[in-house]
């Protein structure tokens, strides 16, 4: 149309996101159930997800992918690996969030809109082939989250949590548009392939600005991921949203960021200085160390849940520093194991808690395992795989993930992977002990969903399955290409 | 049958966990006979391969030639009195407890059969899990704490173990995790590399063999368990640190074998004198039990790191027979429990007078402990012994002094329970408790008596490790042919 | 003509004042004002860079002007909702004080 | 040059004095200040489009928008934070320090500016027609994009603001003590017992607390305008009259099963809880005292 390729197939499975965001926006007018919203949503999720396989197996059929706008949209291997992270999350917090809203008073229609344009902006995210796309997708899907994680009104600790995401978030897209805008001073160009290109390019002499640059995105890109130190939001913000929210973003927001990051690391990131690595490391090592003994020191196990989430961003960060080998790879695995577990543990807390998200304290789970054994197990089997104990999916995603630092020679961080990984057995492991290993009084609140009972099944079946029989995902995953390694660039 | 004496404790396992208590109970000593019998026909079984982790390197491959194919009877023979007397003994929440038994056994198997390293690890740590929940879910009083020390201790090492595994197959080159592929790049490595990832190993293990000073959760995992001695015997087979050795460090690293083998030698030995040593101190029952347990793992220990094939092969047999003895023992400690409702073995005395048969059982099984000839332990024991001795004969003798000690303890403590002064009249054995004990006896008898065919078995796999370690030109090492 | 480096420079000081303003000023709506500032800053920077870039052709240079039109709009609908949280919230507050938002511990 | 010079003097300016007013409308207007030089600097780049773009959109749209939430909420200048009194000086020293490097750097990396016909040739002017032709070739899909996120952002807006208010929340919530706790039995006797007027027989007190307890009890049985609470009509407080309550602390110690009750008897449908008149209560009692 403007001399430029527009290939629908290629952003299918993010249209359709926008699609049923925009019915659900009009239908929402008309004063329609909540619920009814709910099943609108995971049907338009799981029509993505249909438009998504078909991605999928046509690429690793023909082993080329599509993209859109020039290279702006790619529809390569990693992108569509992430689509399926992002839709995994959406449809568990759609699940969370089916009876939880209206138990807990927050049953207003624009959720379920905002939930599907924040995945669609994230779809964006994974998908960007040049920084002003990813931008744009980061912007959508973090506008939806900010909003979100302030639903619960007239609760302190909710708008808090807004209005701190909000302002620290909005601070650091400034970096990272600062950052983007000194990378085209340096390069003259927005897409990761030219940007390479030039750095690689012989006499390239605007190596401040290119540094400073990369310097920059990779700040605001570490605020959303939460590196530390610029995790401080995440355990607020984890604790103050709503849980369903929480389970969201936790899963959908760290994918979307991470699959950024990793594509700048495996397309320009490593032509800047190696400076820029070296502060790459010091955040992943930060991270490792801070948000394990983070989750250490905390008593509510939603908090910890936060903390742990920022442990995770490290040693996903470890498969950032392998981005141009295995490291997107191991990042795809582990990120859908993590949206299974991490949304699982959410969905078993969403049962737990009261209507204003309180009484989330390790002594209220004591004896679980015997008032409500399912639960408890359920949870259980979340907790140790996010602890990585083997036969769940966990543990493969964290040996891919060390396997590829290792491969990249990192071996030290990979070490320190794994000795934080000590710690975090602890602080996983101490729910379990308050569940099956102690009695008390306090009796569990007796919230039946059967939807998040359907979340928390399939969360269990996909944390088992992909921890028994890996080799299913992962085959998938290990055919396809990324449309830049195919450039060669 | 290679995969079924995995498939079929951990499929009736999770049935288990979901029936009730008389259901599971039938549900689970179905499952051990059925399991004993495969295992039974374990030796010449097809091995089996699949891909587990395609692009990865990781192979879903089992194989029963070897140490395998004499420890999965025995632990399957263990398991079937420890399943019947768990569900006639334990009254609470014994569905779970059972599908946690079978579920360990599973575990076990897996360690014993799988040929990839990942796969050996997945199964090395999946196996930990139940006999944590074991202990601190029908522990006593301090379980907790214990539990706690155990787990700990076991991750941690295992982590460590976990950094050398993905370590090795980048560092070496292999193409795959399979031991096949790995053994064939491995020897190439820098002994510096190799020692590094030695110790990484090697941690991990120690702590499940245990070696001193890593033994430290042995004794509270014993004393905190519950009473009837069940997990303890579970806790017994899962003593697989020697194993873990003997299969994959050993012959993985060999070099780093050869050259810091001598510091592990010397661990093991002080740890077979040492424990031996507080043994015949112990009042208390069970840390008694635990004690002479690991004094027999020292005793392995020796017989590993004195890498030569009749240390090697003494070693494993060794490995199996404790299974019976000590397994036995706790058995027993279960029984006198119920009787008296107290470990403190200087409240016993006497008590051949009133439980003759009971008395006689005891010490049959505590001689088969404490290595009398013609009984399971002592073709282990002679061996394991007998293989230091031709590398590094001091710290053999040191090792040996731990054997006269075993006959000091083990007679204090007959005298203690048995014999002397009645203090109270006990009930003599029940029939279903002899039957707890006849399959162990059988087992005892037979390992004592024809040790030559398990001794076949492993030699096959020992033998490669041998030739492996020969290969190192470090420090050249005399190879006596064992046996 | 002014030279690019003369722009880039005014333009970060016009960012650090703003991540100053950020740091030190305790009111959301303050906060929120300093974050405009850095954007505006970016954008400066952009126009900047597009006149420098105008030796590598029309398309280079022109992209630089185009981002800061996406980078506006950006900043209209962070606007949008960043208010849009602040009215939610403080409709029933006296007070802009982040510090007042801030007992949820860190 | 000193142009650049002085446009820099005054947006430097404009800049600190963003982030150092008091009046948020003050500063709000220094950034508008600040918005409309950078649009002038625009122009001196090559970039009318923009310019005309940044007043309209930025100066004009936006900043109006700022303008209207502070008048809206009334916000006041806010009091810097006394605890944090050592990162001021700290973050402008780091702040000067990272400037000045910047700055330096840029200086020390300067390329030559290309000349006035090259410039002239690939922006010419940098007028609407040239940036569509950008926007709409090689930007189409960040284009499309900014429909998105504005309809993100409006949805999102939307949703938020169109809610009732709620509660009270606030300063003042923090500092009412307990002042109303003594009404607590009596409004629930009042509510339990029903439209009589509920009687109070002074409990036994220390002597000296004697004088401070009639005139508390004075305090609450005076009658108070219930209407100031948001929410209640002359009918309501008819109603509310009827069940013997009558003073703002009586409202203040309602426990929740009381609102239940009371909700049920005088059909409010959830009206206490919804609009909060506990802490609406709660604050004019404090006031009342004061």
């Amino acid at each position: 149309m403007f001399g430029i390729d527009v290939n629908a197939a290629a952003f299918a499975p993010a249209l359709v996101l926008l699609i049923v965001a925009a019915m659900a926006t009009l239908w929402s007018l008309f004063e329609a159930d909540g619920r009814f919203m709910a099943m609108l949503a995971l049907i338009g999720v799981v029509m993505s997800g249909l438009f998504n396989v078909q991605l999928l197996l046509e690429g690793n059929a023909s082993g080329t992918y599509l993209s859109s706008f020039g290279l702006k949209y790619l529809a390569d291997a990693p992108a569509i690996g992430f689509n399926f992270v992002i839709l995994i999350g959406t449809a568990l917090a759609v699940l969370i969030a089916y009876d939880y809203l209206g138990r807990t008073d927050l049953d207003h229609p624009e959720y379920y809109p905002l939930i599907l344009l924040s995945s669609c902006g994230a779809m964006v995210m994974a998908a960007a082939g040049d920084l002003i796309t990813l931008i744009l997708g980061l912007e959508i899907m973090s506008l939806a989250v900010y909003v979100l994680s302030a639903w619960r009104q007239n609760a302190r600790e909710s708008e808090e949590a807004g209005m701190k995401y909000f302002l620290l978030g909005a601070f650091a897209s400034a970096f990272l548009i600062y950052g983007i805008a000194l990378m085209y001073g340096a390069t003259g160009s927005f897409s990761y392939g030219s940007i390479a290109a030039a750095l690689q390019a012989d006499g390239f002499s605007n190596v401040f600005y290119a540094s400073l640059g990369g310097m920059m995105i990779l700040a605001g890109l570490g605020f959303k991921v939460a590196f530390a130190p610029f995790h401080q939001w995440a355990p607020d913000v984890y604790t103050g949203a709503p849980t369903s929210v929480t389970a969201f973003m936790s899963v959908v927001v760290k994918a979307a960021a991470f699959a950024a990051l990793l594509r700048i690391a495996s397309s320009f990131f490593t032509e800047l200085p190696p400076v820029l690595n070296q502060v790459l490391v010091v955040l992943i090592v930060l991270t490792l160390v801070i948000g394990n003994l983070g989750a250490l020191l905390q008593q509510g196990l939603k908090r910890m849940l936060a903390y742990s989430a920022v442990a995770h961003a490290g040693y996903l960060g470890l498969a950032v520093l392998a981005a141009g080998t295995t490291g997107t790879k191991a990042a795809v695995w582990y990120l859908t194991a993590y949206a299974l577990m991490n949304a699982g543990a959410f969905a078993v807390l969403s049962l737990m808690t009261d209507r204003n998200d309180h009484g989330d304290a390790l002594e209220r789970f004591a004896g679980l395992g015997r008032t409500r054994p399912g639960l408890a197990a359920a949870l259980s089997i979340f907790l140790l795989s996010l602890a990585g104990i083997p036969l769940l999916a966990g543990f493969v995603g964290k040996i891919l993930v060390f396997q590829a630092a290792i491969s990249a020679g990192y071996v030290g961080l990979a070490v320190l992977g794994i000795l934080t990984s000590i710690v975090a057995v602890v602080y996983y492991i101490r729910p379990i002990a308050y569940m099956y290993f102690r009695d008390s009084e306090y009796k569990a609140p007796e919230i039946k969903s059967r939807a998040t009972s359907i979340a928390i099944g399939l969360a269990v079946i996909g944390t088992i399955g992909l921890g028994i029989f890996p080799g299913w995902w992962y085959g998938l995953i290990n055919a396809g290409k990324s449309i830049m390694a195919m450039a060669g660039l | 049958m290679t995969l079924a004496v995995i498939l079929i404790p951990f499929l009736v396992a999770l049935l288990v966990i979901f029936s009730p208590r008389g259901m599971a109970y039938a549900l689970a000593l179905l499952s051990t006979f059925a399991t004993f019998i495969c295992s039974l026909f374990l030796a010449g079984s097809s091995p089996l391969s699949r891909q587990w982790i395609p692009g990865f390197g990781s192979y879903f491959e089992l194989s029963s030639v070897g140490a395998a194919s004499v420890l999965i009877p025995v632990a399957a023979l263990v398991m079937i009195p420890t399943v019947y007397y768990a569900g006639y003994k334990v009254v609470e929440r014994t569905s779970g407890l059972l599908a946690l038994l079978l579920a360990m056994q599973a575990g076990l198997n897996g360690i014993f059969l799988a040929k990839d390293l990942l796969l050996f690890y997945v199964f090395w740590e999946a196996t930990l899990i139940p006999s944590v929940l074991m202990l601190g879910i029908w522990g006593r009083e301090e379980r907790r704490q214990a539990a706690l020390k155990y787990l700990i201790y076991a991750v941690a090492g295992s982590f460590l173990m976990l950094i050398s595994i993905l370590a090795i197959k980048p560092l070496s080159g292999a193409v795959s995790y399979r031991i096949t592929d790995l053994m064939a790049t491995t020897p190439n490595l820098a002994t510096a590399t190799q020692i590094w990832l030695f110790i990484g190993m090697a941690i991990g293990m120690a702590v499940k063999l245990p070696l001193w000073p890593l033994h430290g959760w042995l004794i509270d995992f014993n004393e905190q368990n519950h009473v009837s001695g069940v997990a303890d015997v579970a806790g017994t087979l899962y003593k697989v640190g020697g194993f873990g050795f003997f299969a994959w460090a050993l012959p993985l690293l060999p070099a780093a074998a050869q050259s810091i083998g001598l510091l592990f030698l010397i661990l093991s030995a002080i740890t077979a004198l040492y424990a031996a040593l507080i043994a015949t101190t112990q009042t208390h029952l069970k840390r008694f039990l635990a004690y002479t347990s690991l004094a027999h793992m020292g005793i392995v220990g020796v017989g590993v790191f004195g890498l030569n094939i009749a240390g090697l092969n003494g070693a494993v047999f060794l490995l199996a027979a404790q299974m019976l003895s000590t397994g036995g023992l706790f058995l027993i400690s279960g029984m006198l429990y119920e009787r008296k409702g107290d470990f403190d073995m200087t409240a016993y005395g006497g008590l051949s007078k009133s439980a003759p048969a009971l008395a006689a059982l005891s010490l049959f099984i505590l001689f088969t402990s404490i290595g009398v000839p013609g009984l399971a332990n002592f073709p282990g024991e002679f061996m394991s012994l007998m293989g230091a001795f031709q590398t590094y004969p001091w710290v053999a003798a040191l090792a040996t002094l731990s054997v006269i000690a075993a006959g000091v303890y083990g007679v204090n403590a007959y005298q203690r329970l048995f014999q002397g002064e009645q203090k109270e009249a006990i009930r003599e054995i029940r029939s279903a408790e002899f039957l707890v004990l006849v399959p162990l006896l059988a087992g005892i008898l037979w390992l004592g008596l024809f040790p030559s065919q398990s001794f076949e078995h492993i030699d096959e796999q020992s033998s490669l490790l041998t030739q492996q370690l020969e290969q190192v030109d470090a420090t050249p090492v005399k190879l006596a042919g064992g046996n | 003509m002014v030279p690019t480096e003369y722009y880039i420079a005014l333009s970060s000081i016009i960012f650090v004042i703003g991540a100053v303003g950020v740091l030190t000023r305790r009111s959301a709506i303050m906060v929120f004002l300093s974050v405009e500032l850095m954007l505006n800053a970016a954008n400066l920077a952009l126009v900047a860079f597009a006149r420098q870039w105008s030796v590598a052709g029309a398309a280079t240079a022109l992209n630089g002007q185009a981002a800061v039109f996406i980078i506006l709009a950006i900043a209209a609908a962070e606007v949008a909702v960043g208010l849009g949280i602040l009215v939610a919230i403080f409709r029933y507050r006296s007070s802009t004080d982040i510090d007042a938002l801030s007992e949820v511990r860190l | 040059m000193l142009g650049f010079l002085l446009l820099s003097a005054v947006m430097i300016v404009g800049a600190v004095g963003v982030i150092s007013l008091k009046q948020p409308v003050h500063a709000a207007l220094s950034l508008v200040g600040t918005l409309l030089t950078l649009a002038v600097t625009y122009v001196t780049l090559e970039a009318h489009f923009l310019a005309a773009v940044q007043v309209i959109v930025y100066a004009g749209a936006i900043m109006v928008l700022f303008l209207f939430v502070i008048m809206l909420l009334n916000i006041q200048g806010g009091q810097q934070a006394s605890d944090m009194k050592w990162l001021r000086p700290a973050a402008y020293g780091v702040a000067v320090l990272a400037a000045a490097g910047i700055a330096i750097t840029a200086f020390r990396n300067a390329a030559p500016l290309p000349d006035a016909a090259t410039i002239n040739a690939a922006l010419q002017g940098g007028g609407a027609e040239q940036v569509a032709d950008a926007l709409f070739s090689e930007f189409v899909l960040p284009f499309q994009l900014v429909g998105i996120l504005l309809l993100t952002g409006i949805i999102g807006a939307t949703s938020l603001v169109q809610r009732k208010a709620m509660t009270i929340y606030g300063e003042a919530q923090k500092k009412v003590v307990a002042a109303a706790k003594p009404a607590k039995a009596k409004a629930s006797v009042a509510v339990l017992e029903g439209p009589e007027p509920a009687h109070i027989a002074p409990a036994p007190a220390e002597p000296q607390a004697q004088e401070d307890i009639e005139q508390e009890l004075k305090d609450i049985l005076e009658p108070d305008d219930l209407k100031l609470i948001k929410g209640i009509g002359p009918i309501l407080e008819g109603l509310l009259h009827e069940h013997g309550i009558t003073t703002f602390e009586q409202i203040a110690a309602l426990t929740p099963e009381e609102i239940e009750e009371l909700d049920e008897k005088l059909d409010f449908r959830g009206r206490i809880e919804r609009e909060d008149w506990v802490s609406q209560a709660k604050l004019l009692a404090e006031g009342k005292k004061q």
